[in-house]
């Protein structure tokens, strides 16, 4: 197949993605259902990253699974590249998948515990033949900032930073305009979640991608992400710049979330040394 | 709790529906029956005669229907060889059955349980390796060979318990033995991984910091939260146990349903493989569900 | 409760019995002759059996004559009655054969599709009337039971099995499903008295099982022991009977398809095997070599026989020739040695064989519906010691088996069988035996089986070569 | 203020089938009355190991090889003696990681208490019992402790599982309560109400806090003292507002560097590397390979300088001055996993 | 919080294991109990294969009447038939070496017969979910429901007794266990997140289940499979023993087994030596399976 069916859009055109009253339902019962996303509205330009952040079991999961196109949808429009997931023909749908790539928590998880790096990197080539071919696989591994001898090595024989870098490089490989990163630093140690935050925001400036960063942690979304979207009980109760939403909430959830952010006291002494930046949301 | 109940009993309904379609192709898998009721000088006039009042000249799709109709109402058929109700054959030999089952059952929950969990707490130790490797001999054994070789030392040999035959205490001993060995083995060896597994769990340890000791915490927390996966093979294995009672009962001349089968199948005596069948897996699914009510009682997040 | 199992000596003196099998039924009408161990104890015969196997005058009918040669008139032994009262008469005797003659299920109706007529003339004679002249006709009722008319009427099969209502010595006492049968004796049998207060019957499969039971005591007399337990038990110092029975095993060249259409292969076939070789290797005097297929009694041998001859059969035999040897697995004594033991003879003589073990059910069925092709080995059990038994059974076109059937073989068996007495007819018997065997080589017959039994403190148990016990005369020590 | 734990010279081996290995290496550590003490380090650093021997509940491979442990100055372990089962329990409350599996599924809450008290408290009658678990279920904010008594662990929220975790913990009294990790699980809002209730519990009762974490912010939040662990050992420890306004240790100054905060601007960069497997054979800075600053003289043992309770283990420290530089990976890539 | 005498407080000897914390795996495991179960194993494959053919041991089929039911070595008999012989003088030796080629292959193909089916049964409705999952599901309850032994008499007592029937009889009888078992890893396997991260790569349906599944419960069904030999030998001596299975002349060991049955009182060897040989290779059979079993335990991560 043509691998420039759909040509890479510039910033300025329709945005990656753009959700409208998404809304999805589990069946929980014979006759129940649960309601995990209600209603949700999202946008994600071009190059922009998007946290969404909210409580456990508030739909975040389910938002950024549907968003990728790999999770149900009871209701609303998805549209990616401006196309409506929905009505797109199932080799259409192959086509513009590639498109939006998914990050997990457990890097662990989301690697074939029997395929090398490399053969897991090559069965992608097999896959997407067009895209895959401006990277070698060790130019791809230093682009994650990883040796090229670990292509050699089978996911266990690698320590969790480094298994996320191997998940992240997989998504790179097939230029997508958007990656969809759910929780992809809670398992890590903070002195390897930096990393891999480092790497996000590289790649964002080399690559242009779009991320849609899902995270429950405050203090991460506020030092990555471009804008928020703060959900409860499957609804989005406050979106907007993250510096504004997290530094000066409006709505109640907001508020309490913040406040409960850890760290108030390295937080007053970084104050005391920056007098510049006073404006501390406590 | 009722619409759990109400649940299971749905799926337990098709899981019938579909055992008695095998009855019922087993028992036309059988054989025609006709030449072993008429003996070897009938004429085929003969024959034919028969096979019509047996109806087995009807389309295979009218017999079973009409198979499936009498089954629903408990009416299993008369056998060709015994010229009884199979029901009220299978009803008489039922006790003995259930009276092996039951012994062999206890033995080896008695013998399997405790040993699984000795093998459980000492995981790795020289315990564990001697329960281990006895359940996975005791899995290796041919349940009739074994059943032979005791015979033959206990009942031929030493004479101390009699050769087999339905009697006393005595009579059951060697086949409820016998019977015990697999099942036995399976409990053992499900009993210690699962023990184990339970073990590993952070609220025993928790339970451990509380300062709570050895018997306690293995078997009023541990033994009860590995219970589940223990009593689904103590009902996979009992009814498992209907197959090796042919063997068993083969072998110590035991008077129950496994001869019985054995005696039908022999005569092509298909509505008595049939009945047998059915029987047979009506208590196996009748089993699973009592395990599956257990569970129930057991773990209070089923309910 | 446990009669069959109490350590030393039984109960109250009842003989304790172990079979090889669970009866399967307790109707004579519809019953395996093989189950008849048990109801023969409750029914009896309307005519006994002499020891020469013949039909004798002891029994519920007293006498008998051909009032032509298609009339027979039975003398029924005056009062004698059924357990349950009813009356054992002429009408009795009368209703019992047309039971057998008429009934669905009845497992003698082919012997008695000659029969026309059976009518009670009074209250102690009973008249026959045969379509064709049959001079058997005695010997026939000496496998017929004689059943209680109201009762069986009532009953059927399902409610005689359940309880047994008949004239014999013993009367029903209790079964329990499964396990054991028992029987008491008859305080107003018409004849001797038995000195056993009751029998009990058990069953186990297995010998060695059996054996084990009796040498500890928890059985009186086990029946069916093969070699190897019978001289076990000899050593153990039981009493063990032998008893040459009727009973042969008889090796059919299936004539009507390759390769024993080809009627050299047959001989080459017939040549081959060597039944005195296989007979002394494998069976520890346990059989008797048997060289014909119609002499029904136990020493009797043919006047013509096929004597082995390897050498002759290997130089009939052009080319290489494959034949299916098809025979019921484990369903006799050392049936599968055997079955080895010829094909072994066959190949040595240059034939190919295919051994084909397979269950009696599934061989019966095979035989019935033709499918059969090759060398199979089938047993015949007589009921009644007359040559036209297998005649019937096995040689006419519509027995069976229906090997070489021809016109010339059905004549000749039906001339015999319209003969006066057996003594006339036995040269037709011969004559047909020697076409079959000697001349077309259609049959191989191998042996006769000797049942051995092993009894301890018992004595007076009756077997005759029929396979029927009598156990009234049975002592115990 | 008197010492509730003593931990001297502790040194924890572990036997695998590839090498033995030391999980905890000459840890000294001291708790006072009332005194919370956090314990932070990466992943695999030997937390959880310590927090275990204290208790003694070592799995059956490893074994304490020197050291002792006292509790209110009895002497409840040295090698070869474990930690008995009377004190665990009614001396050291501990709360595990996973609350809402540290809690046995099958027993309703109020028995799981019962059974502490019966354990520990013999003489308590059942309406005595009852009364102290509905008050102890009080004392954790709980405001319908009926309710809490009579349901299932499944029946309850995560929130209200960690603080009947909590009141199991702390039903008997104990001098010391361990926290292994025990808010890791929870949502920050949750976070915030169990780490407040902490500091009340010991605020109220006075009783010794082991509180241990992966969290730097939740530590500084809470903690009077904080002892970072790298390796197996602690390499550095000191007041609260020391160690993190002028971490003297290079790991700690990485972490530091590590967190994510709307002040540190720069690019995002942790700790390139990973931690080693320490042997017992092992020699040296275990952090030497991850350190800018290391030297040839890193390739030797570190002693600790400083006093029991405020010091570092490192022969380059830093000169604590605010927000040191964080040694800058050495190359682009690194190597390591095993 | 006494400080009452800083001495010794009692202290008590540690246990070297407390109650199940221990990492270790008891038995056999890993890749060097692998080897060590499948080392024996494979000596005994061989020794059937091979033995044979070196012409060492005696024909047999040779019968010798003459020496029938001697005993062997260990009993009292002599070297020349070191195992003794049977009813009709056949070298019990040769016979056990002969017939262990028949028992083995039968377990071997009757595994085969059991476990492809099984796994792609219990791969579908691991995968599928749903309604596919509910209705093998059912019939896989429903099979299991039927007592074993039934069928396997039914289907024999009426095709008679051939190898092909008793593989059907393995097949009929052992996909279910499978497929329950196949079905349990496949639906934890499809909860992985490398399955979503695939389709997010454009990897269809199918080649997530060829490629990716199937290899990753490869490990499983081996496992699997190992197991069903030994049921596979069991079966076959139960149904010989019944007269059902493998008859004379063919020899395996379950048809020696039952031969001798009638002579267990008078020459305990005939039944008792093939009965040993059956355990044995059923034993090392199931001690391998668990082997690869705990090797390749899903819940492990997956070591090759
Ligand atoms: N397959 C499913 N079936 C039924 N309910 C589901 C399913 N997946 C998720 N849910 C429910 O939907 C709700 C939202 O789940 P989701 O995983 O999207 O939350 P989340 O915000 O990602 O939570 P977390 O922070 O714990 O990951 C939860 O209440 C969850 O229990
Ligand atoms: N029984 C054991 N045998 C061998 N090694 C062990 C054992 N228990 C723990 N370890 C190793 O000891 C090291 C310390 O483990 P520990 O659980 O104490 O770390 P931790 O600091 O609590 O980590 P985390 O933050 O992940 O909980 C780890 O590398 C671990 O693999
Ligand atoms: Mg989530
Ligand atoms: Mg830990
Ligand atoms: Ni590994």
């Amino acid at each position: 197949m043509k691998g420039d069916d759909f040509p890479i859009t510039t910033a300025e055109e329709a945005p990656v993605v753009e959700v409208d009253g998404l809304t999805v339902r589990y069946r929980t019962g014979a006759r129940t259902r649960h309601t995990a996303v209600d209603g949700v509205s999202l946008r994600v330009e071009g190059g922009e990253i998007v946290g969404v952040v909210g409580e456990s079991g508030s739909g975040k999961t389910t938002l950024g699974m549907a968003v990728a196109g790999l999770g149900p949808r009871t209701a609303g429009e998805i549209r990616v590249l401006g196309r409506d997931l929905a009505a797109l023909r199932p080799a259409e749908l192959r086509r513009l998948r590639p498109e939006v790539q998914v990050i997990f928590q457990d890097p662990h998880g989301s690697l074939d515990p029997r395929q090398s790096v490399r053969s897991g990197l090559r069965e992608l080539r097999g896959l997407q033949p067009e895209r895959t071919s401006w990277v070698s696989d060790e130019e791809l591994m230093a682009q994650v900032r990883l040796a090229p001898d670990l292509l050699g090595r089978l996911p266990h024989q690698l320590s969790g930073g480094q298994a996320q870098r191997v998940c992240i490089a997989r998504a790179l490989l097939l230029r997508p305009r958007l990656l969809v990163a759910d929780e992809p630093t809670s398992g890590l140690d903070v002195s390897v979640q930096a990393e891999v935050l480092g790497l996000l925001l590289r790649l964002r400036e080399t690559t242009g991608v779009s991320v849609l960063f899902v995270s429950h942690d405050l203090s991460v979304v506020r030092r990555i992400c471009d804008r928020v979207y703060v959900m409860l009980h499957g609804r989005v109760v406050e979106e907007g710049p993250a510096a504004r939403v997290l530094e000066d909430p409006v709505h109640d959830y907001t508020r309490r979330l913040v406040a409960a952010v850890p760290g108030r006291r390295l937080r007053a002494a970084h104050a005391a040394r920056e007098p510049q930046n006073t404006g501390s949301p406590t | 709790m009722i619409r759990f109940i109400a649940g299971k009993l749905g799926a337990v309904l098709v899981t019938l529906y579909l055992a008695l379609t095998g009855a019922f192709l087993l028992g036309r898998l059988s054989g025609d029956p006709v030449t072993n009721i008429l003996g070897p000088f009938a004429t085929r006039e003969q024959a034919d005669a028969l096979r019509a009042t047996l109806g087995l000249d009807r389309p295979l799709i009218v017999q079973y229907l009409d198979y499936l109709a009498s089954t629903a109402v408990g009416d299993l058929g008369d056998s060709l060889q015994f010229y009884q109700p199979n029901l009220g054959m299978i009803f008489d030999r039922l006790p003995f059955t259930f009276q092996l089952l039951g012994a062999g059952m206890v033995l080896a929950i008695l013998a399997g349980v405790p040993l699984g969990v000795l093998a459980a707490t000492r995981e790795g130790g020289l315990w564990d390796r001697t329960a281990s490797a006895l359940a996975v001999l005791g899995q290796s054994v041919p349940v009739f060979w074994l059943g032979m070789m005791l015979v033959a030392v206990f009942a031929v040999r030493f004479g101390l318990l009699p050769a087999g035959q339905a009697g006393g205490w005595r009579n059951l001993v060697l086949p409820a033995l016998t019977m015990a060995m697999y099942p036995m083995a399976h409990i053992a060896r499900l009993t210690r991984s699962a023990m184990a597994e339970v073990l590993r769990e952070p609220y025993i340890a928790a339970v451990r910091a509380r300062g709570l000791t050895g018997w306690r915490v293995v078997f009023v927390h541990a033994l009860r939260n590995a219970s589940p996966p223990v009593l689904t093979v103590v009902a996979l294995q009992t009814g498992m146990l209907l197959s090796g009672a042919v063997a068993v009962e083969y072998v110590y001349s035991w008077p129950g349903l496994g001869s019985l089968a054995l005696q039908a199948i022999q005569f092509r005596d298909f509505p008595l493989v049939q009945a047998i069948v059915v029987v047979g897996a009506v208590s196996f699914v009748v089993i699973n569900l009592i395990a599956d009510l257990l569970y129930a009682v057991v773990d209070p997040r089923l309910r | 409760g446990d009669t069959a199992t109490s350590g030393a000596g039984s109960a109250g003196g009842v003989l304790r019995v172990v079979l090889n099998s669970q009866p399967a039924t307790l109707d004579p009408v519809v019953g395996a002759r093989s189950d008849q161990y048990v109801w023969g104890t409750i029914v009896e015969p309307l005519i006994g059996t002499g020891d020469d196997l013949e039909p004798a005058k002891d029994g519920i009918i007293t006498d008998w004559a051909r009032e032509n040669d298609t009339t027979w008139t039975f003398e029924v032994r005056p009062g004698v009655e059924f357990s349950n009262g009813e009356k054992a008469d002429a009408a009795a005797v009368a209703g019992s054969i047309l039971l057998n003659r008429d009934g669905e299920k009845a497992i003698l109706k082919s012997y008695l599709g000659n029969v026309e007529s059976v009518e009670a003339r009074d209250a102690d004679t009973v008249e026959v009337k045969t379509g064709t002249p049959q001079y058997n006709i005695p010997n026939l009722l000496t496998n017929i039971f004689l059943m209680p008319p109201k009762y069986y009427a009532e009953q059927g099969t399902a409610g005689f099995t359940a309880h047994p209502v008949g004239t014999g010595a013993f009367v029903w006492k209790e079964q329990q499903p499964g396990r054991s049968i028992s029987v008491t004796a008859n305080d107003a049998y018409w004849g001797a008295k038995t000195a056993l207060p009751g029998v009990t019957f058990t069953w186990s499969p297995d010998a060695a099982q059996r054996l084990a039971l009796l040498r500890s005591k928890a059985a009186d007399v086990v029946f069916d022991l093969p070699p190897a337990q019978a001289k076990e038990a000899e050593d153990a110092g039981l009493d063990v009977q032998r008893v040459k029975s009727a009973m042969k095993i008889v090796g059919f060249l299936q004539s009507d398809k390759a390769p024993f259409d080809d009627p050299k292969v047959r001989e080459a076939a017939a040549l081959a095997v060597d039944r005195d070789a296989i007979v002394a290797s494998i069976f520890e005097g346990q059989a008797t070599a048997d060289a014909g297929l119609l002499n029904v009694k136990p020493d009797e041998q043919p006047t013509a026989s096929v004597k082995a001859d390897p050498e002759r059969a290997k130089s009939l035999l052009n080319g290489k020739v494959t034949i299916p040897l098809t025979y019921p697995a484990k369903k006799y004594t050392y049936i599968d040695e055997v079955a080895q033991a010829v094909g072994g003879q066959l190949e040595e003589a240059g034939f190919t064989v295919e051994y084909n073990p397979v269950d009696y059910g599934s061989l019966t069925t095979e035989v019935v519906t033709r499918k059969i092709s090759g060398l199979y080995l089938f047993a015949g059990v007589p009921n009644v010691a007359a040559p036209d038994y297998f005649a019937h059974g096995f040689l006419t076109s519509d027995s069976i088996t229906a090997n070489c059937a021809s016109p010339e073989f059905d004549e000749l068996a039906a001339a015999a069988l319209e003969k006066a007495d057996p003594a006339a007819a036995q040269p037709l018997y011969d004559e047909l035996n020697t076409k079959a065997v000697v001349d077309e080589h259609c049959y191989l017959p191998l042996y006769k089986q000797t049942f051995s039994y092993a009894t301890s403190g018992v004595t007076g148990i009756e077997y005759n070569a029929l396979n029927a016990v009598l156990f009234d005369r049975a002592e115990m020590r | 203020m008197t010492a509730v734990l003593e931990v001297g010279g502790l040194r924890v081996e572990a036997e695998t089938a590839a090498a033995d290995l030391l999980l905890v290496d000459g840890a000294d550590l001291r708790v006072g009355n009332g005194e919370i003490v956090g314990i932070v380090g990466e992943s695999g650093c030997g937390k959880s190991t310590l927090v275990r021997t204290l208790i003694g509940m070592l799995e059956g491979n490893v074994a304490v090889a020197a050291g002792e442990v006292r509790l209110g100055g009895d002497r409840v372990l040295a090698p070869g003696h474990d930690v008995t089962a009377s004190v665990r329990g009614a001396r050291v409350g501990t709360v595990f990681q996973d609350a809402a599996r540290s809690l046995d599924p099958l027993f309703k809450i109020g028995y799981q208490l019962r059974e502490v008290l019966a354990r520990h408290r013999p003489g308590l009658t059942a309406a005595q019992a009852a009364e102290k678990s509905a008050a102890v279920l009080g004392r954790m904010g709980i405001t319908e402790p009926d309710r809490v008594l009579g349901s299932y662990p499944h029946q309850l929220s995560g929130g209200l599982r960690q603080r009947v975790a909590i009141a199991l913990a702390v039903i008997t009294d104990p001098e010391l309560v361990l926290a292994d990790e025990c808010t890791t699980a929870l949502d920050v809002t949750t976070q915030a109400e169990v780490v407040a209730l902490f500091r009340d519990l010991v605020r109220d009762t006075g009783v010794g806090l082991v509180f241990v974490t992966h969290d730097l912010l939740l530590a500084s939040d809470l903690c009077d003292r904080i002892a970072v662990m790298y390796g197996g050992q602690i390499v550095e420890a000191g007041p609260t507002a020391r160690v993190l306004e002028s971490p003297r240790h290079p790991f700690t100054a990485g972490l530091l560097a590590s967190v994510p905060s709307r002040h540190t601007e720069g690019p995002l960069v942790g700790i390139p590397g990973a931690a080693p497997r320490v042997t017992t054979a092992f020699q040296g800075c275990r952090f030497a390979d991850r350190c800018a600053a290391a030297s040839a003289a890193c390739a030797d043992d570190v002693g600790w300088t400083g006093a029991d309770d405020e010091g570092v283990r490192c022969r380059h420290p830093l000169d604590g001055a605010p927000h040191p530089p964080t040694g800058q990976p050495p190359t682009t890539t690194d190597k390591e996993g095993h | 919080m006494t400080l009452t005498t800083p001495t010794e407080q009692p202290v008590r000897k540690a246990k070297t294991a407390p109650i199940g914390t221990a990492r270790r795996r008891p038995g056999v495991h890993g890749r060097r109990g692998v080897v060590l179960v499948a080392a024996p194993l494979l000596l005994i494959a061989l020794a059937v294969l091979i033995l044979p053919a070196t012409g060492l041991l005696p024909d047999p089929d040779r019968q010798d009447l003459a020496a029938a039911l001697r005993p062997p070595v260990f009993a009292g008999g002599a070297w020349d038939h070191p195992l003794g012989t049977d009813k009709l003088g056949h070298d019990l030796l040769a016979r056990l070496v002969h017939g262990g080629r028949l028992t083995l292959m039968i377990g071997l193909l009757g595994a085969v017969v059991a476990i492809v089916p099984g796994t792609l049964v219990g791969l579908l409705a691991g995968y599928r979910r749903g309604l596919t999952d509910t209705v093998l599901s059912r019939l896989i309850d429903a099979q299991l429901a039927l007592p074993f032994i039934l069928i396997a008499l039914s289907v024999i007592s009426n095709r008679g007794s051939s190898l092909g029937v008793l593989l059907m009889v393995l097949a009929l009888t052992g996909w279910a266990p499978c497929a329950r078992v196949v079905r349990a890893s496949a639906m934890v396997l499809r909860e992985r997140q490398f399955v979503p991260a695939l389709r997010a790569a454009g990897a269809s349906e199918t080649r997530i289940v060829l490629r990716h599944l199937l290899p990753n419960l490869a490990g499983t069904v081996v496992a699997l499979a190992t197991l069903q030999v030994g049921t596979a030998v069991l079966v076959e001596s139960a149904l010989s023993f019944l007269g059902l299975g493998v008859v004379a002349p063919s020899i395996s060991w379950g048809a020696i087994l039952a031969s001798g049955q009638s002579l267990i009182t008078q020459a305990w060897w005939v039944a008792a030596l093939p009965g040993v040989a059956i355990t044995v290779v059923v034993l090392l059979v199931n001690l391998l399976g668990d082997a690869l079993l705990s090797h390749y335990d899903p819940r492990k991560g997956g070591h090759r």
